[in-house]
């Protein structure tokens, strides 16, 4: 059902701030054929007073789509959409230029030439406001049970509050009674045994409940669906393979601590590990006398200290109150944060447990018997003697141990190994409803008692997701599309997704097509924009719209104009930043925001050139640390690369594109990375616009579209998990031929295309149309011949004569 | 529609509009420094005093809160109005020399610093709260928050760790009227 | 240290999970604990549902809570107008040179003695007051201070 | 039991009584904060244990506080037939002395402060006198209250039950008259007659503004809006005020009677009491009485049967003065740092959750029940023109008898100063007078005629505040009393707006390079031209009326400040910069005392021979001064 458009365009005068610099009436006289239904210019429409006057246009003229053309968008346009909404006016109808920050405050030229620039701007949004698809979303249901896999002690707490709250949960752990769980608890957490009483009770409480069901853990083989409806696979002894359904995922990994190396201190049994003393307090003989806990191991962080010595001292609270013929000692580098409190000293008092603070710089030295350590109090060396001499351990890497289980969520390693959720930084209207939880010390070293809260909340989370859908308020998105027709299965999407909201397909099911969770999706855009067969579709996002949006602009820009793309973040805020701070720059550079730069498709950077812009500059987050996509910048980068070998492929200077990065804070850097950018392409003359030039363009264009070519960029950054990303210069030279090798392919089978599609052609004439030696045509053709992709028409000079189509 | 008047001009307003509203739309200058039309009005710069008779009192109220009402009359330029927005400009100036924005604003107060500027600061954060309410109200996450009170009072991060809420969206540095946010972003990111 | 699980349950159970109760769900934690663990107010702001920022904000803003671990004896001075006439500032001092701390409140380095201010104890007609745990001293001047401090500090 | 009838009530009462005014003898234990810190605790043990061995056949019960707390710990001797007997400053041993004097079938004669021949019992139809006939012997000739100068002007209205009743015990409120009013409220007349009452009755807000309470509670009940919130503003912050305290350790359940009639006549079905936590004894008392109200029907739901319905939770108050402040407090209860905002909507429209809320003091809701009970005519007998009833005043500083005072409205200064408080002490004179805490004012001797009301305050520049009353005599600097308020209200300033925060501070600069001999006469302008704008810029009562201290010792004390600024001196000989210590070496008979005790070494000497101060290492502390039997040590 196609409606009629009806976009009403309100621009903002600011109170003077845009007003004065820029010719706002000249900026509507242009607009005057633009695709625009209602234009009006208001003091302030940010103000109650002009959200008023803009609903009444709303009402009267019947407009559907809006834009503003103001100040920032990431600032402003929740104001608008709170105050249009009693107009029927939703979030994703109203398009925000930003005149205030990328044009009045920035630029000194005169007020007509910044109205065009503005015009062009808005233009752009124009367009793109034009491809919009209204849309409803839908409501999910929320049944059946939780799943709680991985293991990790707060998953018991996680099953507990849901039973409490009556919701069923399945829970894979290793052990299959309380007891047995406990027995192993130092193993991830030691100096816990402490809590054991507490965690007994929660634990009977969790086996006992009707609404828990504990399984034996087991590999994971798949774990597919979505919110309401996930399905996990696991491999059974038998090889087959079990699944279980579950509403949502609750996944409570630990981190296990190895024992600590104490052969080389030598001393035999009396010095042991705290995992030994531990083993022996399950089993209940503990040898009595002077205990001396020893934490060291400056090399492993403060962190790894601090959690040492805290578990040293409810080891030592832990005999002192069920052991009194132990006499436990604990001697601590001062820079940890042992002692605690005033109560916790009349306590350590009270059981007579010493605790005694060694200044780190001196090392402490074991003796037989005694060791000796320097107090940071008087600097005096002081001894303590020992009967047994407890060294702590120290923690493993947690994601070695959980690879099957990760393969399949969107949890990755950061630095140090320990293990994250994916997509933390976005806004939270972006980050859908989260219905896949993370719980256990994995995720970062902690103790007994704040992973057991963890896990509550994890719960909580969960049973908010099922409170919002019994509301009928949890609703899918609808972010991303995929085409199931265009579609072919290749699972490049699965891939690159830095949220899991492309599913996952059961292992050994073929190619079958991609459907997309929106419930996890963030709507980077990445997928989209690297899919080889053009098959998914970022709603309202599209390549679609930033197509029209590019053509649109460039063609009110003059012929030295440069087009500009800024990621939503680091990019979009630090050019608006920069007329924040009063900076100026060059007035030729037209920035257009996309939501992350790994969302460009390849084909609108052609496509920019094959209308004719000058050269192109993009700026998103710094790589590897900030991008709020994980790779969407490089991503990006790779898509730059390629365009520059294809322009140098079609003679065209390379430096017409430009990719830069900026933080947030950094507008000096945006300012200057214009400046620099626009500055070089200053030494060079406007893009040709005679018939050769048009058509490498079309064939660089066409290439971009081929996906062979996207397929080769989409694969050229591989999944972060993989240890040689990033950094690692390993083969950068032979891939880097190889991305060229296939281009150039690409590039001549586009040209020839191209060069066929108007007539019929044998290789002579070919080579000479293109200026290409017949030697390489030849394979090429006959190939494409092969394929079906081209045919031959007939033989004209004892050469085949090819034309597009089948045989 | 209620009509009153500012500077004895008339000029209409609804009922839920505020003074500070009426007099942008209808171009009349007021000062101020924690307003941003992005968030709500909080009220604690005080700039944007103006001087209010309803009936037959009269008195200083902030435009950016104050509702309109039929009949009232706002002045605001006289000299109870100039004395407040004089000390504050004065205070600010003072507590913070290096704000560009203040040192702007304070040229048309004809304020200069006094012999209570403290020497050698660089923070130039004036605890106008558009940081901490555009983390809250408009990127929807409370990244940023007040911290202790009084002349303690500071923008922080909870806990006083690099916030992990933070989505470095840079909407806090775009609000922030002076460079206050910019010297504090680093260290909330750390 | 026993900021446990479940000690922390039992705080958080008696209260309803929703924002309102922050202070008074802080309140039972500064009770038990005599001071605010990270942990345990990360804990009452997931329970209440409410960002640790502004847990943060609450904690920081209002006196009563402290962030710090504290000492064992907590020594208030009350700095309200009756006290001051009658040299509560001098008497305050004095505990704050004989404990050796170097800023206007604080705990000192062996966790023994925490010396805060306060405004009235309600104790007027027995001014400059001052409460050492739950006693009350009344009519105190610097040498009886410096006995008080002696006294605690063999306790 | 459940009280749900007038018969259930009357029964009550009855029982009651009884327990009031047994037949057997009875000793009471002020056991208030001030009597706790006094050590009320021990001699109540005491007097306990004491009466077990003696197998005494009485009741030792404890009670609030009547005011006198320069005499505290307080115990009252009641004997069947016998005025009741008060004694002052009682401690343990004199608490068994008199345990056995009281078994003994005697009353000891020392410690003994005043006899009381009639209970007022105003809510219960009169007085009732404590024994009939003439009195013989000691006790004939002891003084009695009245002839007390402290208690000669008071008159005990909010405070009836304080120092009569066990807070804890339900019965004993009701046996004074207690929740009769509650029930004439609800059965008998509706809610805008109860509004009338109290408008008619002129009650004005005992908080600190004197807004008519009446006119506040009719607006409440015109806003729009469910649920309507009752509050009871118990976070007394003002350092020197403790009235409010007092009376929710002697009376909690007229305090709750107060809000049920408050709430009955707003159309109310929950309230809230916002109370310092810095207050654990109020905290607990309260908790108890919700607790016994509640189990008794007295709140929750279809109280007396007459279909409303009320409840009443207790919040904590985190320490902080700015939530006195209505909607810092509000703030503050929905889990909210307490800052405040304009309250260009008022909150009795949108208050608490953004509903209509009404605000009332403690002391405030003790009144009411009275009123409804005597009726407006009766309440409106009292006071003045303009101000009705009594108020509470917490009279402390520098005079003799410190304590709460309840008088009617009108009480002149002078008459409180020196009738009631007894004067300053010896030697000294009498300089000021600071009425309502930080956000008051100095009033200076020249004043002393003037009646205590709400307007004539307000005329002198102060303002009645919560009732904070602190005397100064001529060893007060003005400049140092206005530094202190200023270093208050600096400290509990929330800080969001910028007049309160940096305006505060910066006068607070100005007084410093007074008090450091470095000021000049055109800063005083400066200070009155900031004051000015703080008044007028800033956002809320603790900012807009924190230069009243300034403002009123600039009007009253200017002399002080010029001797400050021109004569580069302290007369009250308290600005440390301004001031010097030296030993009189006449004086000195070199006890050694002060050199033991200055902490710099300042001082050097041998024994019996007079000591000597360095002046460069003096710290100023004032140590020796204190310790210096001799008066030796000289301060100028």
């Amino acid at each position: 059902m196609k409606t009629e458009v009806r976009t009403g365009v309100f621009l903002c005068e600011c109170g003077g701030k845009i007003s004065s610099r820029v010719d706002l009436p000249q900026v509507c006289e242009l607009l005057r054929d633009a695709p625009q239904t209602h234009l009006a210019v208001y003091p302030h429409p940010c103000l109650t007073p002009g959200l008023e006057a803009m609903k009444r246009d709303i009402q009267e003229q019947g407009l559907d789509r809006l834009l503003i053309g103001g100040c920032s968008t990431r600032v402003m346009k929740k104001r608008f959409a709170l105050g249009l909404a009693p107009a029927g006016m939703e979030k994703y109808r109203i398009e925000m230029v930003n005149l205030k920050d990328h044009v009045a405050a920035v630029h000194d030229d005169p007020p007509a030439e910044l109205a065009r620039k503005a015009a062009a701007l808005i233009a752009g949004g124009l367009a793109s406001l034009a491809l919009l698809e209204p849309y409803e979303p839908t409501s999910l249901p929320f049944e059946g049970p939780a799943l709680i896999v991985g293991g990790g002690v707060s998953g018991f707490v996680s099953a507990r509050e849901l039973a409490r709250q009556g919701m069923e949960s399945i829970i894979l752990a290793k052990a299959s009674t309380p007891e047995r769980i406990l027995d192993n608890l130092h193993r991830t957490f030691p100096g816990c045994r402490l809590f054991c009483g507490d965690l007994r009770e929660l634990l009977r409480e969790v086996f006992a409940s009707p609404l828990v069901t504990v399984k034996s853990e087991a590999p994971v083989e798949y774990l597919v669906g979505g919110v309401g409806d996930y399905r996990l696979g696991l491999r059974q002894p038998d090889g087959s393979v079990e699944e279980l359904t579950g509403a949502a995922i609750i996944v409570a990994l630990d981190q296990e601590f190895a024992p600590a190396d104490v052969a080389h201190i030598g001393g035999g049994r009396r010095v042991c590990t705290m995992q030994d003393l531990e083993d022996c307090l399950v089993e209940g003989n503990v040898q009595p006398g002077r205990m001396v806990f020893y934490v060291n191991s400056p090399q492993h962080g403060q962190e790894v200290q601090d959690f040492s010595a805290m578990a040293a001292w409810r080891d030592s609270l832990l005999l002192a109150r069920e052991t009194p013929q132990v006499k436990p000692t604990v001697v601590y580098p001062a820079n940890v944060r042992l002692p605690l409190s005033g109560a916790d000293l009349m306590e350590a008092r009270a059981h007579g447990i010493g605790l005694q603070a060694y200044a780190p710089e001196v090392h402490p030295v074991v003796q037989s018997g005694y060791l000796s350590f320097v107090s940071p109090g008087d600097n005096l060396e002081h001894e303590v003697e020992w009967d047994t001499l407890v060294i702590p351990g120290l923690p493993t890497d947690p994601s070695s141990r959980s690879q099957d289980l990760l393969r399949w969520l969107p949890i990755y390693p950061e630095n140090g190994g320990r293990l994250a959720k994916s997509h933390i930084k976005f806004w939270p209207e972006q980050i859908p409803d989260e219905s896949l939880f993370f719980t256990g010390s994995a995720g970062g070293i902690c103790d007994l008692n704040e992973v057991l809260q963890q896990g509550k909340k994890a719960a909580r989370g969960l049973l908010n997701l099922r409170e919002k859908a019994k509301q009928g308020r949890l609703v899918s998105p609808v972010v991303v599309h995929v085409d199931q027709d265009l579609c072919e299965g290749c699972g490049l999407c699965t891939e690159i997704c830095p949220c899991g909201g492309i599913e996952h397909v059961k292992p050994g099911s073929g190619p079958v097509a991609r459907e997309t969770d929106n419930h996890l999706c963030s709507g980077g855009g990445t997928c989209a924009a690297t899919c080889p067969y053009e098959a998914i579709k970022v709603l309202n996002n599209s390549a679609q719209q930033l197509e029209a949006r590019v053509k649109a602009m460039i063609s009110r820009m003059t012929e030295h104009d440069v087009l500009g793309f800024v990621c939503g973040w680091g990019g979009l805020a630090s050019s608006e930043q920069a007329a924040v701070k009063g900076l100026t720059y060059p007035r030729g550079i037209h920035l257009i925001a996309v939501n992350c730069l790994g969302s460009i498709d390849p084909s609108i950077l052609s496509l920019a050139f094959l209308n004719g812009v000058k050269g192109i500059m993009l700026a998103g987050c710094t790589p590897t640390h900030s991008c709020h996509y994980h790779y969407g910048v490089d991503h990006c980068w790779y898509r730059v690369n390629a365009m520059k070998k294809l322009l140098s492929l079609a003679g065209l200077e390379r430096r017409r594109i430009g990719i830069g990065y900026v933080e947030v804070n950094e507008p000096e850097s945006f300012a200057r990375m214009v400046e620099s950018h626009l500055e070089a392409l200053e030494q060079l003359p406007p893009l040709p616009q005679d018939d050769l030039t048009t058509t490498k363009l079309w064939a660089i264009h066409a290439t971009m579209h081929r996906p062979r070519v996207r397929w080769v960029l989409g694969t050229s950054l591989r999944r972060p998990t993989e240890k040689e990303f990033p950094g690692s210069q390993f083969n950068a030279v032979d891939a880097d031929e190889t991305m060229l090798e296939v281009l150039k392919e690409e590039y001549t089978v586009s040209r020839i295309f191209k060069a066929l599609t108007d007539q019929p052609l044998n290789p002579p004439d070919l080579g000479r149309m293109l200026a290409e030696p017949v030697k390489h045509l030849t394979p090429i053709l006959m190939d494409l011949a092969k394929e079906g992709r081209i045919a031959i028409r007939g033989w004209e000079k004892g050469y085949p004569l090819y034309a597009m189509g089948k045989a | 529609m209620v009509t009153f008047t500012i500077n004895g001009k008339e000029v209409q307003g609804q009922k839920d509009w505020t003074i500070l509203d009426v007099a942008r739309w209808e171009g009349i200058p007021i000062p101020t420094l924690c307003h941003h039309p992005a968030v709500e009005p909080y009220g604690a710069c005080r700039l944007c005093v103006v001087e209010v008779d309803e009936g037959r009192r009269t008195r200083i109220v902030i435009s950016c809160m104050y509702p309109v009402k039929e009949g009232i009359k706002v002045r605001t330029d006289t000299p109870r109005v100039q004395n407040v927005r004089r000390w504050i400009m004065q205070l600010l100036l003072d507590e913070s020399p290096a704000s560009s924005y203040l040192k702007e604003l304070a040229k048309s107060f004809d304020v200069k610093p006094s012999r209570f500027q403290k020497a050698g600061v660089s923070f130039a954060c004036h605890l106008c709260g558009l940081c901490v309410r555009a983390c809250q109200e408009v990127v929807g996450i409370q990244a940023l928050t007040f911290s202790n009170r009084g002349l303690k009072k500071e923008i922080a991060s909870p806990l006083q760790m690099g916030s992990k809420d933070c989505i470095s969206c840079g909407n806090c540095l775009y609000v922030c009227p002076s460079l206050g946010m910019e010297q504090l972003y680093a260290r909330m990111r750390a | 240290m026993s900021i446990s699980f479940k000690s922390l349950e039992t705080i958080l159970e008696r209260h309803p999970p929703s924002p309102e109760h922050l202070i008074s769900a802080l309140q039972d934690v500064q009770a038990r604990f005599h001071y605010l663990p990270k942990e345990a107010m990360t804990a009452v702001c997931d329970h209440l549902g409410v960002p640790v920022s502004r847990g943060w904000a609450v904690a920081t803003f209002y006196k009563s809570f402290s962030l710090e671990p504290q000492g064992e004896h907590g020594i208030s001075v009350c700095m309200g107008t009756a006290c001051h006439v009658r040299g509560a500032r001098n008497l305050y001092d004095k505990f704050r040179r004989d404990l050796g701390l170097p800023g206007e409140e604080g705990t000192t380095r062996d966790r023994k003695f925490t010396l805060r201010q306060v405004r009235c104890l309600g104790c007027c007609s027995m001014g400059p007051v001052a409460q050492v745990d739950e006693e009350i001293h009344g009519n105190l001047n610097q040498r009886k201070a410096g006995q008080l401090i002696k006294l605690y500090r063999k306790r | 039991m459940q009280i749900t009838t007038l018969t259930d009530l009357e029964a009550v009462k009855a029982r009651g009584l009884a327990q009031l005014y047994p037949e057997k003898p009875k000793i009471l234990v002020g056991m208030a904060t001030c009597g706790m810190a006094a050590g009320a605790q021990r001699v109540l043990e005491t007097l306990q244990k004491r009466a077990q061995q003696l197998h005494w056949d009485g009741a030792v019960e404890k009670t609030g506080c009547i005011g006198f707390c320069y005499e505290e710990p307080l115990v009252d001797l009641i004997i069947p037939g016998q005025p009741r007997l008060t004694y002052a400053r009682v401690d343990q041993e004199f608490a068994a002395e008199m345990m056995t004097a009281v078994a003994a079938g005697t009353v000891p004669e020392e410690n003994f402060l005043a006899r009381l021949d009639v209970d007022d019992m105003i809510l219960d139809g009169g007085p009732r006198r404590f024994y009939e006939g003439a009195l013989s012997g000691f006790v004939a000739q002891a003084p009695r209250y009245e002839d007390l100068d402290f208690f000669k002007l008071q008159r005990h209205l909010a405070m009836r039950n304080c120092g009569f009743i066990d807070p804890d015990n339900l019965e004993h409120y009701i046996a004074r008259g207690g929740y009769f009013a509650l029930h004439r409220a609800l059965t008998s007349m509706t809610p805008e007659e109860v509004i009338e009452a109290v408008t008619v009755g002129g009650l004005r807000g005992r908080g600190g503004g004197g807004f008519p309470t009446g006119v506040k509670w009719a607006s409440c009940r015109k806003a729009k809006g469910w649920p309507k919130y009752v509050l009871c503003n118990a976070d007394e912050g003002d350092p020197g005020a403790y009235m409010d305290r007092s009376l929710i350790e002697g009376d909690p359940h007229a305090i709750l009677e107060g809000m049920l009639i408050g709430a009955y006549a707003i159309g109310s079905t929950e309230g809230y009491i916002y109370v310092r936590a810095e207050y654990p004894l109020a905290v607990k008392t309260l908790q108890r009485a919700i607790l016994t109200a509640r189990e008794a029907g007295l709140l929750g739901q279809n109280i007396f049967g007459a279909g409303f319905s009320f409840d009443i939770k207790l919040n904590l108050g985190g320490g902080a003065f700015v939530c006195g402040e209505s909607t810092a407090l509000m703030a503050s209860i929905e889990g909210r740092p307490g800052e405040p905002r304009a309250k260009y909507v008022r909150s009795v429209e949108k208050g608490l959750w953004n509903l209509p809320s009404n605000l009332n003091n403690v002391e405030t809701w003790a009144n009411v029940p009275l009123i409804i009970a005597k009726g407006a005519d009766w309440y409106r007998e009292i006071g003045t023109e303009g101000s009705k009833g009594t108020k509470i005043f917490s009279l402390v500083g520098q005079v003799k008898n410190v304590g709460l005072v309840e008088v009617p409205m009108g009480v002149t200064i002078k008459d409180m100063v020196n009738l009631i408080g007894g004067g300053v002490p010896e030697a000294r004179e009498f300089k000021a007078i600071q009425i309502g805490g930080p956000s008051g004012g100095c009033i200076p001797r020249e004043l002393w005629d003037l009646p205590i009301d709400f307007d004539s305050l307000w005329d002198a520049g102060a303002m009645m505040g919560s009732g904070g009353m602190i005397v100064m005599d001529n060893s007060t600097c003005m400049v140092d009393v206005a530094k202190f308020f200023l270093d208050f209200l600096i400290d509990e300033s929330c800080g969001k707006c910028i007049p309160c925060r940096l305006g505060l501070k910066r006068m607070r600069d100005i007084l410093e390079e007074f008090s450091s001999g470095k000021g000049s006469l055109a800063d005083l302008e400066e200070l009155q031209s900031l004051s000015e704008a703080v008044q007028d810029g800033a956002l809320c009562g603790l900012g807009s009326s924190g230069p009243n201290p300034v403002l009123t010792t600039l009007r009253y004390f200017r002399d002080e400040y010029e001797a400050h600024i021109l004569g580069r001196r302290c007369p009250a000989g308290v600005c440390k910069d301004l001031i010097t210590y030296a030993i009189n070496q006449e004086l000195c008979n070199g006890c050694m005392a002060c050199v033991r005790e200055c902490p710099q070494g300042a001082i050097t000497g041998e024994k019996k021979q007079p000591h000597q101060l360095d002046a460069t290492l003096c710290i100023k502390c004032g140590a020796c001064f204190e310790v210096c039997k001799f008066g030796a040590v000289e301060v100028s």
